[in-house]
């Protein structure tokens, strides 16, 4: 067993135990840091898969942006309590019993497949400067969904402050 | 493998199919500029949008012929093709027809620019959607319709826009994820995002396997919330209730075509000309009875206008899915005829539901006697309601005789008692919708209210109401100028 | 022969005679109801004057046509396919005698109608349906097919409804007009089966036609017994009887009419006319219901106590007698008897008529109610009406058969007919002609008992009245009714019936009456003889009186059930056919609720109650109502799963 | 101008309740002459027309291209302007005008919202015509719904205290039975083609393609000489009994009857009388323009079935009016009863029965149309219509007893009047049906004799009920409110009666008209049945 | 590198945990969490698989623009929670009920 193997399974079981866990997290905040967990771990094995350039954006996008913004929503929202958040669950058995089946079936349509591999996997190095090539795909094959990423994170944030705004707040 | 410089000039020469789409995206951002300039003049950016939308539409009649010949676009991430030509055009009229019936509300609208730049937001979400081929440009165009459809289910500001939105929310990402987890094995198992690719196909029919069926399964399920049909349709009621009457009468028409569009050619490559071992037929009548069903049974009982409708669409969801269970070349044509018919009858009900909503009037009940009162405005409403159940002398029927004409072909064709079914089931189910779609006229003409108002009844949206109810009369009474426009379409992959 | 050369072989005299006959009782029910109200009294002269301008015409007819080729004339009625239906008149000599008698009768009822009717509030109606009813019946006299015939039928029905419920203020009136149509509607219904038969094997309803016709007995059978039903509706024969005594409810003249010369005798007319259809076996059952008929109604006019009935059911007794005799194979005997039945009976109905006359002005005058038709209360009338008496004791002879009388001639030509009958046919046939006699003895019982009950004795409650005879225009009838009812019109000879009428109304078999003359007449004379020694008894029998129940039993078992039927069924169509609407308006309701639990919460509960019932049942209602997001998804992604595992399975 | 007599006949109430949406609401009379004036108008062209008809085959045809579609590969769809007459639809159409005439006449007393109830009526009006000359199916189906909805809310807006459920319901059955009519509608036009054969394929609505077994495109599903089957009939026969079930509600069939009862209650006097003597015909024209020629071998097939539902009909009906305790509820089931003999007589396929079954229509047209008037006079005076709160009525309204006397004689069947003529052959086409070939047993016919048993029981007993007796009433009503007869009324009620008789003593130029017909319809649904049997 | 369908398992195991998350969890925050899940596990997969096509960069590029679009879910997400909170008080979707009352 190799060292990238070794780590592949870390990663795994760090992914999944936190996962597990966040199944049972009572308290938002909690849950918060375990999918920080998650996407770390996740992180990790976009490397181990040859994807360095996702790994960063995960990092920098997820952990950074989406995870501050999702801390910064707890605090807002649970500024009167002021004691942690305590989080019920509702439809515990159906929920989790459509969840497991999920599971089972996606497991076993899984384990029966194979995938089709277009070139030998071993003719890939570890030396394969994804970021470049990366940026020439994004100007080239791919400057469609590139600008249209544009648009739709310009309107995604027009729409956050519509939605967001202060003085919208009437109770009716 | 191309050069960086072929792809530059190959990328260069997309954008000569790509106008309508152009305009559309620079008018977003001219709305969101004139927005911060003309902060107080929400009839400026109105009429702004509705010449970017009419811009767009003159682009895409301009452009009409071009389209014939399909072509790819950008690496053939988008296909450029009459069938998404005349898809946009629809969508295009409904945006326009959108920006008018917000300005007829008196109440001033509040973040007008933003309300306007998230419509055409929307209508160029639609334009991309229809014209997808790739499973990346698919995700990104439905989630730039379902990001800004949020936003504008909430647009009332009120406690109950609020909980539409959220609700919207929560379902339409969850469906969303879902649709993109299944884009993730279908990729992985056919190794390339394009759908239309011939290796996409040749996976298909070559290495069927139950991952590949659960995939696909998981993808339909977004384009099925797309279009509102069930079982990915409890938002439906309670947006269509909580949004305001012009964003309803959007939804109900635009992301709807514009998931149709994309859910037509989809399907079309899963059923793989008959070569498909799983049986989308199947799956399709089903999830158009099942749409029947619950659409028209739950309409039955709803007491508020807006909320009937929403079930009321999903129930036209599942005619609209008959069109394309047949599997048939006409198919096609019939379903973008009903498709029209629907839009123009849908957009006669909204205009006047909204017109009523602003008088005052939004549960059945209170619509009693209405039609004594405003005349005019009860018959137009109640032409539209014709339309939508499908009884002539309305395009609405002409429609659902052509889409079920063509699942009888399919019925005679592959002998498939499924199909036989739908058909039955179908058209027995206009029995069933007609009970409910004549409630509101039945309040109107038959129960005695008590209104005194003075009705002037040549306001503009009474000529526009009059222009679409000529128009779905003349649908019935001259199906052959259209039906003759679309059957130049021809939809291949 | 074609029926231009028909007509040519008739004068043009003739057929205008024909034609006046025929629709100068039509005129009179159009121009009677034309009359204003305010001159309705003209209407008395009016269509009694019509009725005898019909008279002579017919009369002249009858002069003309008697003995002479049938007269024949046909017209396209209407056609379909290839096949006509025609509208057209045969007159031979028992048609043209029938002519005649019908609207002599009928004249004479009319006269004696402007006496009895006198101030009647409806007049014109009254004198209006009267010409109908004569036209309706002429109508079946004459016409050459059997749809025709059919056609008239049902007018004779419904002139007859007419005429019965005249007073339909009363209550009772208006039931027995009802019910006597309703009767004969049953009986046309078998007629018309019969007529379905005769059209898909004949092809035609031409009665001359069928005649030439090759015939199949077995349809043939069933056709005539189809007819037949017709017969026994309108010629009250049992079981269809019951409508006749209640048919007095209506006028007296019209009881006269309509036991005289119409309706009744109508079907008798129709055997002997459609006879040739009557198979052997047919005609069985043709004389053994006559038979029942005849027995049934002589011995429940025995214990009757209203006059009328007594008569009416003597009437039924009678038609029982022409039945039997037709089928017994001698419709001459038949048609001999109704033609003298026609004439006596009229004569007593006008006579029972004047009574009643007679005694309601008298009790109008002193101020006193009774039931002046229950014979209970009367008697010793003779002095006070001795013309009345005179006519009554003449008609009652002829219909007790006396000799010297019209009833005695046709009574013995039946009485011979069956002799001639039982002694060829089957054993049994003895028995039809053992009851026939016992009928005509029993005949003789009632006569005498009614007559001496009115008219001799004690007066009883009729003694304060001032009674005066009627006026001359209801005598006049009257007496030329009981001149009409001696012998000397049917036959020279008093005990041979085989006078003019009897040997050319058809192809009349000679029986060798001799010794059936001289046994009738002793047996006559015995039954006078028995009824004078027992003329003070009474014959109380509710079964008898009820006339045997027929009446009872068919409201309890066929008119009772058949409107609890049609409740059962106007539950049935609210109940079931419509609460199958309703049912599906509920499944509807239901189907809602199954899809609201995707839309909605119910199940919250249902899934979780492994978790805690008690928990949720809290948020059960509420649940109810509104939706909760993470539930919607719940289901969404529920289905999705079913459907994916159903689909992998 | 004899070409275009059919569309002016249909177009004349089509435009005037076009112009009347211009007049202002508040002018009565402007609306009655508006409408009075197009029947009128109406009834001079169909004097015309009975002028130019000679009697045989389809007459005054107009035909037109109306939508021509190609679709390609699978053909070209083609519905046509294609109206005419012939002995089954001129009978009806003199009737719809006559019928029409007198409704208008009775509508004087509608005083509520004129504006819209005679723009409803003229619609209406249109449609009826329509559905009775239309040969193209498209065509017939858009006049067969066309009428839906004016009638609908002439029930609903003008009817009486329970419209809303009345009207409800006549929509629904009435729905569900255009539903079935438009997927047996699909089906046939998929699989029918236009004889010339020629490439592309012509998909035609022409309902004489369609009755012609060698214009099915061949291994079609409807095509007759491939049969499939589903389930144990072949699909055809589906089809048939498809069409027999959606037309059976029209007509009404039981057990398909119950909207008629209640629509018929509700409804106001000319709605009635529209409904009975018109609406209740479509039913019976469709099954024999439409049902039996296209698909003869199922009608020989299942004809008894059609038969028996027939004269349960005449029976079930009968009972039930019997047991009615509303006056205009036993005249709507004696219709259901009356209705009943056109079911036997067209699926005796003889000429007879044909014949028999259109006269019916056309005399029960005459007939409930003067019941219902008559069962109007009593709501317009009372509003009361129970039949149990009257006694006696002889007495203070003579001549309306009179009339009420002649329409129930004429109903029951009495010789004289047209009733008699159409039940008198019915019967014997039902009865001979089997000697010819035809499906019907004749035990069918021998127990539909007992409706007339039925009808004189229930006509009378009402008749003794409400008429005869001592003049009583009950339920807070005032002899004052009865008032005999008055002119308008006596207008309205005299050409009916007068034409009852008329029809019932010389039925001759009717039935010239009618036989050709009759003698075609008999002859091919019988010979092409027997030929496409495999 | 580890076969491709140990990358998938834990796809979906994310994925299946996203769900259960987002239907049982009385709380908006954790139910966006639970979202987060379910997108991270779809581009598990489209990395991996990329993995398995090294001459081109489908899945990375797919899995980046996912990333993106995730952002802008959880910005207007975080929005609606936002007024949801201010107007209802709660951050418990289903004490949002009040539509069809």
């Amino acid at each position: 067993m190799n060292a990238p193997l070794i780590l592949f399974y870390f990663f795994e079981a760090a992914a999944a135990i936190a996962a597990v866990a966040l199944l049972f997290a009572r308290s938002v905040f909690y849950g918060a840091l375990l999918v920080i967990v998650i996407l770390l771990a996740l992180a990790g094995l976009y490397v181990l898969a040859f994807a360095e350039f996702v790994a960063v954006t995960q990092i920098l996008v997820y952990a950074g942006g989406i995870l501050v913004v999702i801390i910064f929503g707890i605090m807002l929202t649970s500024r009167l309590s002021g004691k942690p958040l305590v989080v019920e669950h509702t439809l515990p058995v159906s929920g989790g019993l459509v969840g497991l089946a999920f599971f089972g079936a996606l497991v076993y349509a899984i384990a029966l497949q194979t995938f089709p591999t277009s070139e030998s996997v071993a003719k890939t190095s570890t030396t394969f400067d994804a970021t470049q090539t990366v940026g020439i795909a994004l100007m080239s094959d791919y400057v469609l969904p590139f600008e249209t990423t544009g648009i739709l994170l310009l309107m995604a944030l027009i729409g956050a402050a519509v939605m967001a705004s202060d003085n919208a707040s009437k109770k009716i | 493998m191309q050069s960086f410089a072929e792809k530059l000039q190959s990328t260069a020469t997309s954008f000569g199919g790509f106008v309508p789409e152009l305009v559309l995206s620079a008018g977003i951002v001219i709305i969101v500029v004139a927005g911060l300039i003309a902060r107080k003049q929400p009839v400026w950016t109105a009429l702004l949008c509705a010449l970017v939308f009419l811009a767009s539409l003159l682009f895409e009649l301009t452009y009409w012929n071009a389209y014939a010949t399909p072509r790819g676009l950008f690496s053939n991430m988008l296909r450029s093709d009459s069938f998404s030509a005349y898809l946009r055009i629809i969508i295009d009229i409904s945006g326009l027809l959108t920006v008018f019936m917000t300005t007829r509300d008196p109440k001033p609208l509040r973040f007008h620019a933003e309300y306007y730049a998230l419509l055409a937001t929307v209508i160029l979400g639609a334009h991309l959607l229809v014209m997808s081929q790739s499973l990346a440009m698919v995700f990104l165009s439905l989630e730039m319709i379902s990001l800004s459809s949020y936003v504008l289910a909430g647009f009332s500001f009120s406690r109950h826009g609020t909980e539409g939105s959220l609700k919207y929310f929560l379902f339409g990402s969850v469906s969303s994820a879902a649709m993109l987890y299944g884009f993730s094995f279908l990729y992985g198992l056919t190794g390339t995002l394009d759908f239309s690719a011939p290796e996409f196909a040749r996976q298909l029919i070559e290495h069927p396997s139950p991952l590949f069926f659960v995939a696909a399964a998981f993808a339909l399920a977004g384009f099925f919330f797309k279009i509102a049909a069930a079982p990915l349709h409890p938002w439906v009621p309670d947006v269509y209730e909580a949004a305001p009457t012009p964003v309803v009468a959007f939804f109900a028409v635009v992301p709807k075509l514009a998931g149709l569009g994309v859910l037509a050619r989809f399907t079309l490559v899963l059923q793989a000309g008959g070569h498909a071992i799983f049986d989308w037929q199947l799956v399709l009548c089903a999830v158009a009875i099942l749409s029947l069903t619950v659409g028209n049974f739950s309409a039955l009982w709803q007491k508020n206008a807006k909320r009937l409708m929403g079930y009321s669409s999903v129930a036209q969801s599942g005619f609209l899915l008959v069109g394309i269970a047949a599997f048939l070349p006409q198919g096609i044509h019939y379903l973008l005829f009903y498709a029209s018919a629907y839009a123009v009858g849908s957009f006669i009900v909204f205009l006047y539901l909204h017109y009523f909503e602003r008088l005052g009037f939004s549960s059945l009940e209170s619509f009693a006697g209405t039609g004594r009162v405003w005349l005019w405005p009860s018959v137009f409403l109640l032409i539209g309601f014709i339309s939508l159940t499908g009884l002539p002398p309305t395009g609405g029927f002409t429609g659902k005789l052509f889409i079920f004409t063509s699942l009888w072909d399919a019925y005679q064709l592959s002998g498939k008692s499924i199909v036989l079914w739908l058909m039955i089931f179908g058209l027995l189910n206009t029995v069933v919708s007609l009970f409910y779609y004549l409630r509101i006229p039945f309040f109107a003409f038959v129960r005695n209210g008590k209104h005194v108002a003075t009705t002037n009844n040549l306001t503009f949206e009474n000529l526009l109401g009059l222009l679409l109810v000529v128009g779905i009369l003349f649908l019935f009474f001259n199906p052959g100028l259209l039906m003759g426009w679309i059957n130049k379409i021809n939809f291949a992959l | 022969m074609t029926p231009l050369d028909t007509l040519q072989a008739h004068s043009s005299f003739f057929v205008i005679c024909l034609g006046g006959a025929l629709a100068l009782p039509l005129l009179s029910f159009l121009l009677c109801f034309y009359v204003s109200e305010k001159y309705s009294w003209a209407t008395s002269v009016l269509a009694p004057f019509l009725m005898m301008a019909s008279t002579v015409c017919a009369a002249v007819v009858l002069y003309q046509a008697w003995n002479h080729p049938a007269f024949t004339w046909q017209r396209v009625w209407f056609s379909i396919a290839d096949h006509t239906f025609t509208a057209g008149i045969h007159v031979n000599n028992a048609s043209a005698l029938m002519l005649f008698v019908v609207t002599g009768v009928s004249f004479l009822v009319h006269v004696y109608s402007i006496g009895y009717m006198a101030g009647d509030t409806a007049l014109r109606r009254y004198f209006a349906m009267l010409g109908f009813f004569t036209f309706s019946m002429l109508g079946i006299v004459v016409s050459d097919n059997l749809l025709l015939i059919f056609v008239f039928w049902e007018l004779v029905g419904f002139s007859s409804y007419m005429l019965i419920g005249h007073w339909n203020e009363s209550p009772a009136a208006a039931e027995a007009s009802k019910r006597a149509f309703i009767i004969n509607r049953v009986g046309d219904a078998g007629f018309l089966i019969g007529l379905m038969l005769v059209w898909t094997h004949g092809h035609t309803f031409n009665i001359e036609a069928l005649r030439a016709l090759p015939l199949d007995p077995a349809w043939m059978t069933a056709a005539s017994l189809c007819i037949f039903c017709g017969v026994v509706g309108k010629s009250a024969q049992f079981p269809l009887f019951t409508w006749l005594p209640d048919a007095m409810e209506g006028p007296t003249p019209v009881s006269a009419l309509i036991h005289a010369a119409t309706m009744v005798t109508a079907g008798v007319f129709l055997l002997g006319r459609a006879h040739f259809l009557f198979t052997p076996a047919a005609l069985n059952v043709v004389a053994i219901t006559g038979a029942i008929t005849a027995l049934l109604g002589a011995f429940a006019a025995l214990s009757q106590h209203d006059i009328k009935k007594v008569l009416a059911y003597s009437t039924m007794s009678q038609l029982g007698l022409m039945v039997a005799a037709m089928g017994a194979g001698a419709p001459e005997a038949a048609l001999l008897h109704l033609f003298t039945h026609a004439f006596f009976k009229a004569c007593l109905f006008l006579s029972a008529g004047s009574i009643i006359h007679a005694l309601h002005q008298a009790q109008h005058q002193s101020h006193v109610n009774f039931d002046v038709q229950d014979i209970r209360l009367l008697g010793g009338l003779r002095k006070k009406l001795p013309f009345t008496f005179i006519m009554f004791v003449v008609s009652g002879s002829a219909l007790a058969g006396l000799p010297l009388f019209s009833g005695f001639l046709s009574k013995d030509a039946i009485l011979a007919a069956l002799v001639h009958w039982s002694n060829t046919g089957d054993a049994w046939h003895w028995v039809v002609l053992l009851v026939v006699a016992l009928v005509s003895f029993v005949t003789v019982l009632y006569t005498f008992r009614l007559v001496w009950t009115i008219f001799n004795g004690e007066e009883k409650s009729t003694a304060s009245l001032v009674v005066s005879e009627p006026p001359v225009v209801m005598r006049a009838p009257m007496a030329v009714l009981a001149l009409a009812s001696v012998w000397i019109w049917f036959s020279w000879n008093p005990f041979s019936f085989s006078g003019w009428i009897y040997n050319h109304i058809g192809a009349a078999k000679d029986f060798h009456g001799g010794f059936v003359s001289m046994a009738s007449a002793a047996w006559v004379l015995l039954a006078l003889a028995v009824a004078y020694a027992s003329r003070g008894r009474k014959l109380d029998s509710r079964l008898l009186a009820q006339g045997f129940y027929v009446d009872l039993f068919s409201r309890k078992a066929i008119e009772q059930p058949t409107l609890q039927l049609a409740d059962l069924t106007h539950r049935a169509d609210k109940k079931w056919i419509d609460g199958f609407l309703h049912a599906t308006a509920y499944a509807q309701v239901i189907v809602a609720n199954l899809t609201g639990w995707f839309d909605r919460a119910i199940v919250d509960g249902f899934v979780d109650g492994a978790a805690g019932l008690a928990k949720s049942i809290g948020s059960f209602t509420r649940s109810f109502q509104g939706g909760k997001i993470q539930l919607y998804i719940f289901w969404a992604a529920f289905a999705i799963i079913i459907f994916i595992i159903w689909t992998l399975l | 101008m004899q070409p275009y007599l059919i569309s002016l006949l249909i177009f004349i109430p089509l435009l005037a309740a076009f112009l009347g949406l211009f007049l202002p609401a508040t002018s009565t009379t402007s609306f009655r002459t508006l409408a009075l004036t197009a029947n009128v108008l109406q009834v001079i062209v169909l004097v015309v027309m009975l002028s130019h008809f000679h009697p045989g085959g389809l007459q005054l045809v107009e035909l037109k291209p109306w939508i021509t579609l190609n679709m390609g590969s699978w053909g070209v769809l083609k519905a046509s302007y294609f109206v005419g007459v012939d002995g089954l639809s001129l009978p009806l159409v003199a009737l719809a005008v006559f019928v029409l005439l007198v409704a208008t006449v009775s509508s004087w007393k509608i005083t509520e919202n004129v504006k819209g109830y005679f723009i409803l009526l003229l619609i209406l009006n249109g449609a009826i015509i329509g559905s009775f000359t239309a040969l193209d199916f498209l065509l017939f189906y858009l006049f067969f719904e066309f009428m839906l909805l004016p009638m609908f809310f002439l029930i609903a807006i003008w009817g009486g205290p329970r419209r809303e459920y009345a009207s409800i319901k006549f929509f629904l059955y009435t729905l569900l039975g255009s539903v079935l009519i438009l997927i047996v509608l699909i089906a046939l036009y998929v699989s029918v083609q236009e004889p010339s054969g020629s490439a592309p394929l012509v998909h035609s609505f022409n309902l004489l393609h369609m009755a012609d077994a060698s214009n099915f495109i061949p291994h079609a599903l409807l095509d007759p000489h491939h049969i499939s089957k589903l389930g144990p009939l072949s699909f055809r026969a589906w089809a048939f009994l498809l069409l027999v079930i959606g037309f059976g509600i029209k007509l009404p069939m039981v057990p398909l009857h119950t909207w008629l009862p209640d629509a018929h209650v509700e409804a106001p006097t000319p709605i009635s009388v529209i409904l009975a003597a018109l609406l209740l015909k479509i039913g019976g024209y469709g099954l024999a323009r439409i049902a039996f020629p296209i698909f003869p071998e199922a009608a020989i097939d299942l004809g008894w079935f059609v038969g028996l539902l027939g004269v349960i009909s005449i029976i079930y009906g009968g009972l039930n009016a019997m047991a009615s305790k509303d006056l205009k509820r036993l005249i709507a089931y004696s219709s259901v009863s009356h209705m009943g003999f056109v079911l036997l007589g067209l699926s005796s396929l003889t000429a007879e029965g044909t014949a028999g079954a259109v006269y019916q229509m056309f005399s029960h047209g005459l007939i409930s149309a003067m019941l219902f008037l008559l069962a109007g006079v009593l709501s317009d005076r009372t509003a009361n219509r129970t039949i149990a709160h009257y006694s006696g009525l002889a007495t203070k309204m003579p001549t309306y007893t009179a009339f009420v006397l002649i329409a129930f004689f004429a109903s029951l069947g009495l010789p004289g009047f047209s009733g008699f003529i159409a039940e008198v052959m019915i019967f014997l086409g039902a009865f001979k049906s089997s000697s010819v070939g035809g499906p019907l047993h004749e035990s069918l016919a021998i127990i539909a004799t007992s409706g007339l048993v039925i009808g004189a029981a229930y006509y009378l007993w009402t008749m003794q009920r409400m008429f005869f007796g001592v003049f009583n009433l009950k339920g807070q009503m005032s002899p004052e409110q009865l008032p005999d007869l008055n002119r308008r009324e006596y207008i309205m009620l005299v050409p009916l009666a007068v034409a009852v008789l008329v029809f019932g003593i010389f039925p001759q130029p009717v039935l010239s008209i009618i036989d050709p017909y009759a003698q075609h319809f008999a002859e091919f649904v019988l010979r092409s049945g027997k030929s496409i049997t495999p | 590198m580890a076969p491709v369908h140990h990358f998938l398992y834990l796809g979906a195991f994310l994925f299946s945990t996203g769900l259960i998350v987002i239907i049982t969890k009385r709380n908006t925050i954790m139910v966006l969490l639970g979202l987060e899940l379910m997108l991270n596990a779809s581009n598990l997969n489209l990395v991996a698989f990329n993995s398995l096509h090294p001459g081109s960069l489908q899945g990375q590029m797919f899995a980046l623009f996912v990333i993106v679009v995730a952002v802008c879910e959880a910005a207007v997400g975080l929005a609606i929670v936002l007024r949801v909170y201010r107007q209802y008080r709660t951050s418990v979707p289903d004490h949002v009920n009040e539509l069809n009352q």
